[in-house]
């Protein structure tokens, strides 16, 4: 790899629909190393937040600044949808695609694709056609289409949300390895455990605002902001 | 002069060759003038016109296929054919002329020589009072046209117009009908290269539909129609009408 | 008819007196000056023949669709024996050929045909019915394949919520009705620029059942391909006019994917 | 042509001889008795004028696909200025009225047109350009309907994968394929049963350029009112294996919902 | 209402697709009265079941017995998707539209689903297209669409895998009460905390079939099968 797209910044980046403001203005930066929690009630704007950031959403305001041209950029991003975006075709070649995509030829691809799946724990399902796929095998499968193309940076939108016990910690695993050796991971979730688990720093949303960015042990021990504090109790956040 | 019905109308069913040569534009107007009638004109192949004649679907029709006619009254569709006028049919052909027919001394001759030089040649190909005439003078000229090949004997089973549009398009020798051939609008390369020929009389006639079996029809105008149609008024303006100075038609009923 | 004006008007530029190459591009520009000249003088023939053609259209489109619509949906939604040969009749019946409606509808309608008693040969209505025989088939198979995928999306919900298969139809055809426009604007473009089958019931009378695309046809059979051209320039504008106006009312290009 | 002993031989049931209320609905019968006849006698005229129709339509829709297929899913996928006004006029387009192609096509081809060196006009490759410039635009719209939907499904994933433009409109049009064959077909309909281009650049020559629907035409305008209609049904039943063999081969009313 | 449609009972129920057995055969009954947890890992067969019970899957072997005839049965059940269908119209006209097609004024229906959306937290979004809702108010929508029409028995899938924590609780609290008025509740959840909370007997499915249906304190305490004992301790079940 010929330098890093990271780190990255954000300047008083805002995203509006049809006048109304859903994030915003946000100014955060992150760093070239890191797993960063991003967390906030339903509707916060976690999911826009990260897609804003991985180019899929248009800013009405702001900068993004990253480390490399935008192409480049482009090319070494994955994303994990919250709701996984299936190709009708059979789940090894959704997962085969992004290599399809980046040249690959379709039987090494097709292999890669194959590998990916055993590591989900998903190999008995590579030739069903991925419409047909459980909820918890859907996400599995997303997940094997964003790591298969090895990118810098991962985001990960709620990907463990319909997994099992025994799933969800084997993931928590892959994404532990994958930012050991040198992913740099933003996800969302609202499960606290696996925040603490996985996180090295914490971005916390509430109507659209980062309302603190803290590294991880500080956020879970002693939140500063309100509306963090009620969140991490459970307890309705105004 | 006729009975005036007014406000009245009609159907007649016409054939292309009548339509396109612009008369009707000239006698509609008067028509209604003189009689208060409203002719609607259904411009339509010639099978076609003695068919809707045969079902009741008009009042009268106009056609010039003297054979077809006849059988149409014999078989009770119409009470009587009259003939109202008749044109001629001319030979049109590339400017250049390159089976140099404009030489002939008949339209026997003329057909031959299309034959003999194998040059494109353009039959409606329709069952129309046209491709009747033209088929009976290539018997004339003892020749089977149906056995004639595709290569330059063009079948193209189609109306005046679009025969000649193809004749134009492929510069070949086509039979119309004069009026036809004067106010086309695509003459293109093509040229009226052979006329006159007493074999190519071009007669119409107008049959009313008989009232007995379609009580429906409106027999009062098909014949007030008729009887105008066979008047000096229609006389003096169907001798009178010209293209390009040339006389059209020639009126010949019998009052 | 006064169309024949216009021509010898644009008709100023002399054709003969020009190289044969050129003649037939000359034809084209003398077919847009026409179609020029007929619209800012707003003659009165063309109104007359344009709002007829939108008529009859408009007429059979809405009776197509009202028929359609409902039925391709309902191929959608019911699973029966038969099922794969229907959208398959229904498919080639998009083909049926406009002259064979025409003369089936002639002779169902003539004078010596069952309906004959009604005397609906060679009117706008004759007209009407012959497009509606010729536009249901269509409107229905594009919707039928556009709700089909609607249908896939709601299928559970619309199945637990145990509705009735009239109130599946009708979710689908509101929730649908964006691709259902396009279904009946299809149908509209067959139908404006249809001229086989009512030109048979019709007859092309003037002033009564005269239409822009009959009267192309006889225009073109006349070898006024000027006048004919400029005719069929005036029935695209007239067709792009309308999609614009549907488009514009419906919003369906502006309000995003719904 | 030979067709017409058909006629005279399905005719032994004498017309004339009947009441004229029942003249017409036994054409309809004659109709069917001519299909009837032509096909179990495999007439070679109807046999030949068949392949012609299946020879152009085949070729013209195969064409048109290559262009308005992609084309159709272009407009879906780029966001432009003129993309409303583009999808408006694709939509009127679908309602060329195929007498005025007809006509453009002629002057283009005719000798005396920009191409007329080629020698083109009357022949059957002037009947599929004709029939090209007429599927073209339909097949696009429909296409364009079609994967707008998939499209929306897809956006946020192929532009997360860094697709190049390219890339999108093939995958959508891969993925999409089922929905494509339903416009292709709906081409293929379209152009079988089309009269008034291919009669103009054509010009129904018996042996070269007659094909079914020109036939039915030639039939009509002859009055011989049941031989067409029993060529319509041939022209119907044709459509209807088309359909059924291409959506047997392609499974895709068997294999369920993707 | 006119008696229950409940007790239920399935009998050697299977589910077949292309040849093959995604369930059975199974065999349980449900009572009239109750909360049923449905667990195991990912692709079990959960959704599969509680389709099948709810009438969406056809069954390829077995009948299922209820208490009342087949069309009064399928008036009574309301269904939460795992994955929330969500109909091409605002949020407050998709909770209204089960209401509709039961033959509600729509100015009444209106009023209600406002009524419900309130009640799961969702009143801001009333006017909103559906299809903009973030993951976790789809699924509030999706609940408040199956609790407005005061059904006997509910089933939902995973309700809760998108939604924060006070929402998860706000929802917990909603089922529970739902419960103790009388609804018959029949729920797929990975989150053992939550099945703890509610569940009054669970039914632990592998591979398609039934391993145990047991009261729940003695589901948690002491499962019987192996593949439950391991999918509690969050082990790989095999
Ligand atoms: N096009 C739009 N118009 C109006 N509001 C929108 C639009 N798109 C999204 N929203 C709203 O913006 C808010 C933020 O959505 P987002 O998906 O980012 O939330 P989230 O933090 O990911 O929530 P969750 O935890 O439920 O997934 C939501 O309330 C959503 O309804
Ligand atoms: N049509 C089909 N053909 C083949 N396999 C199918 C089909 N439909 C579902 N399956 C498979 O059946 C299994 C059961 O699916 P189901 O959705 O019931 O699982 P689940 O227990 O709900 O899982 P999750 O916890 O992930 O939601 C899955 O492995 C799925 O891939
Ligand atoms: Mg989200
Ligand atoms: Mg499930």
């Amino acid at each position: 790899m010929v330098g890093s797209i990271l780190p990255l910044s954000l300047h008083q980046v805002e995203v509006r629909k049809r006048g109304k403001r859903l994030l915003g203005p946000v100014s955060v930066a992150f760093p070239s190393d890191g797993f960063t929690m991003v967390m906030g009630p339903n509707g916060a704007g976690k999911s826009t937040l990260l897609k804003t950031i991985h180019g899929l959403e248009r800013t009405a305001a702001g900068q993004i600044e990253w480390n490399a041209p935008q192409q480049v950029v482009r090319a070494r991003q994955a994303f994990v949808f919250q709701s996984p975006v299936i190709m009708r075709r059979t789940t090894r070649e959704n997962v085969a695609y992004p290599m399809i995509v980046r040249g690959m030829q379709k039987r090494a691809a097709s292999e890669l694709a194959q590998s990916w799946l055993e590591r989900v724990g998903l190999a008995d399902a590579a030739e069903r056609r991925a419409r047909v796929l459980s909820g918890g095998e859907r996400q599995k499968m997303a997940l094997a289409r964003a790591l298969i193309t090895d990118p810098e940076l991962l985001f990960l939108d709620e990907p463990c949300a319909n997994l099992d016990g025994s799933a969800t910690r084997e993931i928590e695993h892959l994404l532990q390895t994958a930012h050991t050796s040198g992913i740099r991971v933003i996800m969302a979730t609202h499960d606290i455990g696996q925040a603490r688990r996985l996180a090295t720093d914490v971005v916390f949303l509430h109507k659209g605002q980062v309302q603190e960015h803290t590294p991880a042990p500080e956020f879970f021990e002693n939140p500063q902001s309100g509306p963090a504090k009620a969140y991490l109790n459970g307890d309705i956040v105004e | 002069m006729g009975v005036a019905c007014a406000a009245d109308e009609m159907k007649l069913a016409v054939t292309t060759s009548f339509h396109n040569s612009g008369l009707s534009d000239v006698l509609l107007p008067e028509i209604k003038k003189d009689l208060g009638l409203e002719v609607q004109l259904l411009v339509v192949g010639t099978g076609q016109a003695l068919r809707l004649g045969a079902a009741g679907d008009v009042d009268a029709i106009l056609v010039h296929s003297k054979q077809a006619e006849l059988d149409f009254v014999t078989q009770g569709n119409a009470p009587h054919r009259t003939e109202i006028m008749y044109n001629d049919f001319v030979l049109v052909g590339p400017s250049d002329d390159p089976a140099a027919v404009a030489n002939a001394k008949h339209i026997v001759e003329a057909l031959t020589a299309i034959k003999t030089a194998s040059h494109p040649f353009v039959s409606r190909g329709d069952e129309s009072g046209t491709h009747k005439k033209e088929r009976a003078l290539w018997h004339a000229a003892n020749e089977d046209p149906t056995t004639f090949p595709s290569d330059w004997y063009m079948a193209v089973g189609a109306g005046m117009g679009a025969s000649l549009n193809a004749a134009s398009g492929m510069s070949a020798y086509i039979l119309s009908d004069r009026a036809s051939w004067l106010k086309f609008g695509n003459k293109g390369d093509l040229a009226l290269l052979f006329a006159g020929d007493e074999a190519l009389f071009n007669q119409y006639a107008y049959l009313p539909i008989n009232a007995q079996t379609h009580p429906h029809v409106n027999d009062k105008a098909a014949h007030a129609l008729e009887n105008w149609l066979i008047s000096d008024r229609a006389k003096d303006l169907i001798n009178g009408y010209r293209l390009n100075g040339e006389v059209l038609f020639i009126f010949n009923a019998k009052p | 008819m006064s169309l024949s004006w216009v021509f010898s008007n644009a008709g100023s530029l002399n054709v003969e007196a020009l190289t044969p190459k050129t003649v037939t591009m000359n034809d084209i520009l003398q077919g847009l000056i026409s179609a020029f000249h007929l619209i800012v003088t707003l003659d009165p023939d063309l109104i007359e023949i344009s709002l007829r053609s939108l008529y009859v259209t408009t007429s059979a489109v809405a009776i197509a669709a009202v028929i359609g619509l409902p039925f391709g949906c309902w191929l959608a939604v019911r699973r029966f024996r038969f099922r794969r040969l229907t959208i398959a009749v229904l498919n080639a019946l998009m083909g049926l050929p406009p002259v064979v409606v025409g003369l089936i509808v002639y002779l169902l309608l003539s004078r010596s045909g069952p309906f004959g008693v009604f005397g609906l040969l060679f009117t706008p209505t004759a007209m009407i019915i012959a497009q509606v025989v010729i536009l249901t088939p269509l409107i229905a198979s594009i919707a039928h394949q556009a709700i089909r995928d609607l249908w896939a999306e709601y299928h559970d919900l619309l199945i637990s919520l145990n509705t009735t298969r009239g109130q599946r139809i009708r979710t689908l055809l509101w929730d649908g009705r964006r691709a259902l426009l396009t279904a009946a604007l299809a149908g509209f473009g067959r139908g404006i620029g249809e001229v086989g089958a009512i030109m048979i019931v019709g007859g092309n009378i003037d002033h009564v059942t005269r239409v822009l695309t009959t009267a192309i046809a006889l225009e073109t059979g006349k070898g006024e391909f000027a006048l004919a051209l400029g005719l069929g320039f005036v029935l695209i504008l007239l067709a792009i006019a309308v999609n614009l106006v549907i488009h514009s009312l419906s919003k369906t290009e502006v309000s995003g994917r719904w």
